[in-house]
């Protein structure tokens, strides 16, 4: 069974196409970087695939089950994973409540939330900010409570929209690790947007490359980096690309 | 001074107005929350056809002048009217629900624009950490509470002021449903200005509390820190 | 006529201008005078504080005892009578308290009172509310009880009030007839000299205030007062309910 | 039907009375936009000891009762009151004084909730641009306007729904003061109730082309799209 | 004449100093960059020079004036400097009048205007949005419209907080290719925060690392790259730091 089956998936905004997959299939248990360059539609899919946006043709199936078919939205499907935004929004509360969050509305019993919640908080490095106002943090800090609030779920997924680009080295290393960490443990599926190349080399074992909302190259990281098969990813990896 | 040796003598009639008059407008206060909150937030999250002249609607409905809503409760609860049976004018009930008329537009209008100005990405953060659509629309109020409780306090502070409604559905019958408001129109009948403002000073103090309480949930505001 | 500041002040009791007496007088008066009316329709109370504040240039109001008290304060230059009506009882046409066709209020009163048959009572002090008590207070009863309501309004909706709950009440004719439709009330008891409502006219008094418009006072009560003012007054009424709602009675 | 036929009788009257109406609470409306929106928007900008204090006194306000707000104003302009000179009662700018005193407090509070609600991070931009202070804040109430117009349409529909105020200082003189409330209740008052909910009608009519036009400006709302 | 002289300034955000600088000078005409971990106060450094944040404590001199002395604020001379943010918050309306923001601030002739505004939108990329609702934009969009409307001002002094952080590998050599003709052309000082230390390493003349509101190290960027003076510094270069 594949994580996603997408097809003929396309959104328009404003008259414009910022998305045109015909067809995408993503394996499970794997961490995808998905790279390209700004405007290229990364957020808008992932905010399809988890249904925070609706686009004007396409199905998805996910997993067992058919997530997306024909305009009917299974968000049972979409509960099975978390996306962290890539300007992540802090609840107006404090930084234990926003990772509280999610546990709270699956209503776990206090217990466990207070001993998940510590361990998410504890792993992103913020175990001092735990009873701040989380709309008061610094941008890095923002994105490690933004994390937090999205390992706590332990989600099958995770969708990950450029989730250390407010981070300082030595943190991205730190979340890189517990995300791998993650995706060891419980086997969670990671499609990460990221325009840091070291990063999708160190993290990815596939790399998906959209430009102007078509995917122009999917496959395995160390080919994609050592031999790009196309003359766009090339471009892309040299910097010369001009959009 | 007049008025203040008055309203001592009259004291335990006063207790009675007061609690009365919270009771009523509070009530309609409660019941407008409850479906204008809900009302206001999917105006506020959604697009849809014919939002903008629903939207005009509410905003219309939060000019409706309390004789004209005291009027139409009236002609329906009246013995000669479609719920006549069930006896309810010149009864608090009947109160209640005219001022709801005029409350229900104001939390509804003043909570879609609280929502509707918020980032609308508050919803989509919910959802993706898995609330259900109720349990997004929920979080989102919670943002916008500062708006929305200014929304509720309008409300209040309208039913709580009104006269024109409570009076005609009321009939502002002494021990019964004599509220402040309707009070203070008697006395000022009367020529007894004196009382008149008395009485304003007495609901203006009651409205100043409930403010104070209901303001400690703004936080926006950051009453906390200077 | 003489020459009168243009504009003057008018403050009333709502029963005047609502059984359209005004509307039917002051145009008349408007165009004799070359003056405008600017006409307050107010409670009785109301109305006389306006003439002590200065607020009005001339009261039209019926509540005597009131009346000669703002005379004797000094508060008015100059006091007549205009005219008056009837107060009536009126009640259900189920008449439970069995009191239809008597003369004599007091016995009246003291049915429905022994029967507790509902009655609703203005309870704000204007001239019906003071008559009624007088009734009482000449029975030495106190009314009280859930079927004594005070509704603390206006003649009109004392009269829905009423009629919402089969109850009696007090009320002046004219009120009462303009209503009639609208209520189904039906009249129980006239004709007692008890009954008499009658209306005064007040200039206020310009020692007090010299800004007042004293020269059309004068002349409005002049008018009223007036042999062509009686005329009119007397007329009133009889083309839409067939009888005159008000008696000139100007000495 | 009745009613119908005497509102088109009394056609001229009755423009006279509806231009007379949306003279007064537009100019009322208008007066306290312009001292309610900064003075909303500074509570909402600021931190300051008091600043509780303040908004919780608005708050008040908000519930106060247009009888006392006309009772207060009646008393100030009474000849008999401390400026009876002007000879002002009893005239149109009477009644914008008394609905002003209505409507102030609820655009100031409701702007500076919409203010306050709004990313405090908006006015720090506008300064880094090079706005000066009164610049900056403008910049703000323009990003929060849907919060603004909701509160500048509530006020609106409070002093054009209002009767207590101007019954009281405008006395309801016909060709002069009356507005569409008064003249609803004077019809009331006789028990034409068909031509009181026709005149209330109108109002909502004319508060419906008001609300339609102001709505135009509220970008939150997203009318454009669907 | 330096560009700034800081002297013990002190921030305090709920009993956390935050920012504690007792001495800091920097030159104009230069490119700095601002390094350090998360919450190191790089943010708060940056608004306070803008004085958009009242310290607690501290003067700063800026080029030939005070900007602040004893809380007194001189607000004309933080007119000279614009600062970009590092989450830009775009204003509701096209990305024209975003750009033209600051011009009609100050009420620049209508032509000057609209020239200088197209082009600051070509210089970064974005002519084919200039009338698109700003609000929708991607994240590496509204980073692209806040540099514009900054650069637009051609202040003194640009303040760059993460300018690139969520640019793609192409744009952020365009952008660094613009700030440096910028700061060629117009001798625009540039203090810039960056977690990017390759950005640091090819752009700044000079770098500042702040470790826990501290100046740590403040060098010639060529000694810090290559011999960092301080054990901090370089594990902060390691990426082995534990703050
Ligand atoms: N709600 C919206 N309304 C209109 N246009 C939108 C909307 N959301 C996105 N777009 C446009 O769609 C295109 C794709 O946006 P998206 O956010 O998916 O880009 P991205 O690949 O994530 O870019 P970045 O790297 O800058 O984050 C962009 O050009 C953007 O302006
Ligand atoms: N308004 C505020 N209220 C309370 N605390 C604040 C506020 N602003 C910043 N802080 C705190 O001050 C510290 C420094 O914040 P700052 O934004 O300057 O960090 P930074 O160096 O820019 O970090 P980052 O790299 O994450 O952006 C952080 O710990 C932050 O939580
Ligand atoms: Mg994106
Ligand atoms: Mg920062």
């Amino acid at each position: 069974m594949n994580l996603f089956e997408i097809t003929h998936l396309t959104k328009v905004y404003r008259d414009r196409t910022v998305l045109s997959i015909d067809k995408l299939y993503l394996e499970r248990e794997r961490i995808y970087a998905v790279l390209g360059p700004n405007g290229a539609g990364k957020s808008t899919l992932l905010r399809i695939l988890n249904l925070l946006v609706e686009p004007d043709s396409g199905d998805i199936k996910f997993v067992d089950g058919q997530l997306l078919k024909q305009g009917h939205k299974s968000y049972d499907m979409a509960r099975r994973m978390c996306m962290v935004f890539q300007r992540p929004l802090m609840f107006s509360t404090s930084v234990y409540n926003n990772v509280a969050y999610g546990l709270r509305l699956r209503k776990l019993p206090h217990r466990e939330i207070e001993r998940r919640v510590s361990e998410a908080i504890d792993f992103v490095g913020m175990q001092d900010f735990i009873n701040y106002p989380a709309t008061k943090l610094s941008g890095g800090e923002m994105q490690r409570v933004a994390l937090a609030r999205a390992l706590v779920l332990r989600p099958e997924v995770l969708l990950l929209d450029e989730p250390t680009a407010n981070l300082d080295p030595h943190s991205v290393q730190v979340i890189e690790e517990i995300v791998r960490k993650h995706h060891q443990q419980f086997g969670t599926s990671v499609i990460m947007v990221t325009h840091n190349l070291f990063q999708a080399k160190r993290m990815a074992d596939e790399v998906i490359l959209l430009v102007g909302g078509e995917v122009v190259e999917k496959s395995n990281a160390e080919d994609f980096f050592n031999n790009p098969s196309n003359e766009r990813s090339k471009a892309f990896l040299d910097g010369t690309m001009v959009y | 001074m007049d008025a203040i040796q008055f309203l001592i003598q009259q004291q335990s009639e006063i207790i009675e107005i007061v609690l009365l008059s919270l009771l009523v407008s509070g009530s309609a206060t409660i019941i407008s929350a409850l479906i204008g909150i809900p009302l206001g937030a999917w105006i506020g999250l959604n697009n849809f056809v014919g939002k903008g002249l629903l939207l005009r609607i509410v905003y219309t409905l939060m000019a409706l002048p309390p004789v004209l809503a005291g009027l139409v409760v009236y002609l329906i609860l009246s013995r000669s009217g479609p719920l006549g049976e069930l006896e309810w004018l010149f009864t608090p009930s009947a109160m209640v629900i005219a001022q709801c008329l005029l409350v229900t537009p104001i939390i509804t209008g003043l909570s879609a624009a609280a929502i509707a100005s918020k980032e609308g990405i508050i919803y989509d953060h919910a959802r993706s950490l898995g609330a259900t659509r109720m349990q997004a629309v929920w979080t989102v109020i919670s943002e916008s509470r500062t708006g929305i409780i200014a929304g509720i306090m309008t409300g209040f502070g309208r039913a709580f002021a009104e006269v024109g409604a409570v009076m005609l559905v009321g009939g502002n019958i002494r021990h019964y449903t004599r509220v402040l408001t309707t009070a203070i129109i008697l006395e000022t009948r009367q020529g007894n200005f004196e009382m008149g403002v008395a009485l304003g000073v007495i609901l203006l103090i009651l409205s100043f509390i409930v403010s104070s309480i209901v303001l400690l949930n703004a936080k926006d505001f950051n009453l906390g820190e200077v | 006529a003489e020459k009168v500041e243009s504009t003057m002040t008018l403050a009333t009791t709502t029963s005047t201008q609502d059984s359209g007496l005004l509307d039917y007088l002051i145009p008349i008066f408007e165009k004799e005078y070359k003056t405008t009316v600017k006409v307050i329709a107010v409670g009785s109370g109301q109305a006389m504080e306006m003439g002590k504040k200065g607020d009005a240039d001339v009261l039209l109001v019926h509540s005597r005892a009131a009346e000669d008290a703002f005379m004797a304060g000094k508060f008015g230059s100059v006091r007549k009578d205009v005219m008056y009506n009837q107060f009536l009882i009126v009640g259900p046409k189920s008449d439970p308290a069995k009191i239809k066709g008597m003369t004599d209020v007091k016995a009246a009163f003291k049915k429905i009172a022994t029967a507790k048959k509902k009655f609703v009572s203005r309870g704000d002090n204007s001239g019906t509310h003071t008559k009624e008590l007088s009734i009482w207070t000449a029975l030495k009863v106190t009314p009280a009880g859930r079927w004594y309501v005070e509704s603390g309004q206006g003649m009109g909706d004392t009269l829905m009030m009423a009629n919402e709950m089969n109850a009696y009440t007090l009320t002046d004719e004219a009120t009462y007839l303009s209503w009639q439709k609208k209520t189904g009330l039906k009249e129980m008891v006239r004709g007692d000299k008890l009954l008499l409502n009658p209306y005064g006219v007040i200039a206020v008094n310009p020692a007090k205030y010299p800004k007042i418009h004293n020269k059309a006072a004068m002349a409005f009560v002049e008018f009223m007062t007036g042999s062509k003012g009686q005329a009119l007054i007397g007329e009133f009424g009889k083309e839409k309910y067939g009888k005159a709602l008000f008696t000139p009675s100007a000495k």
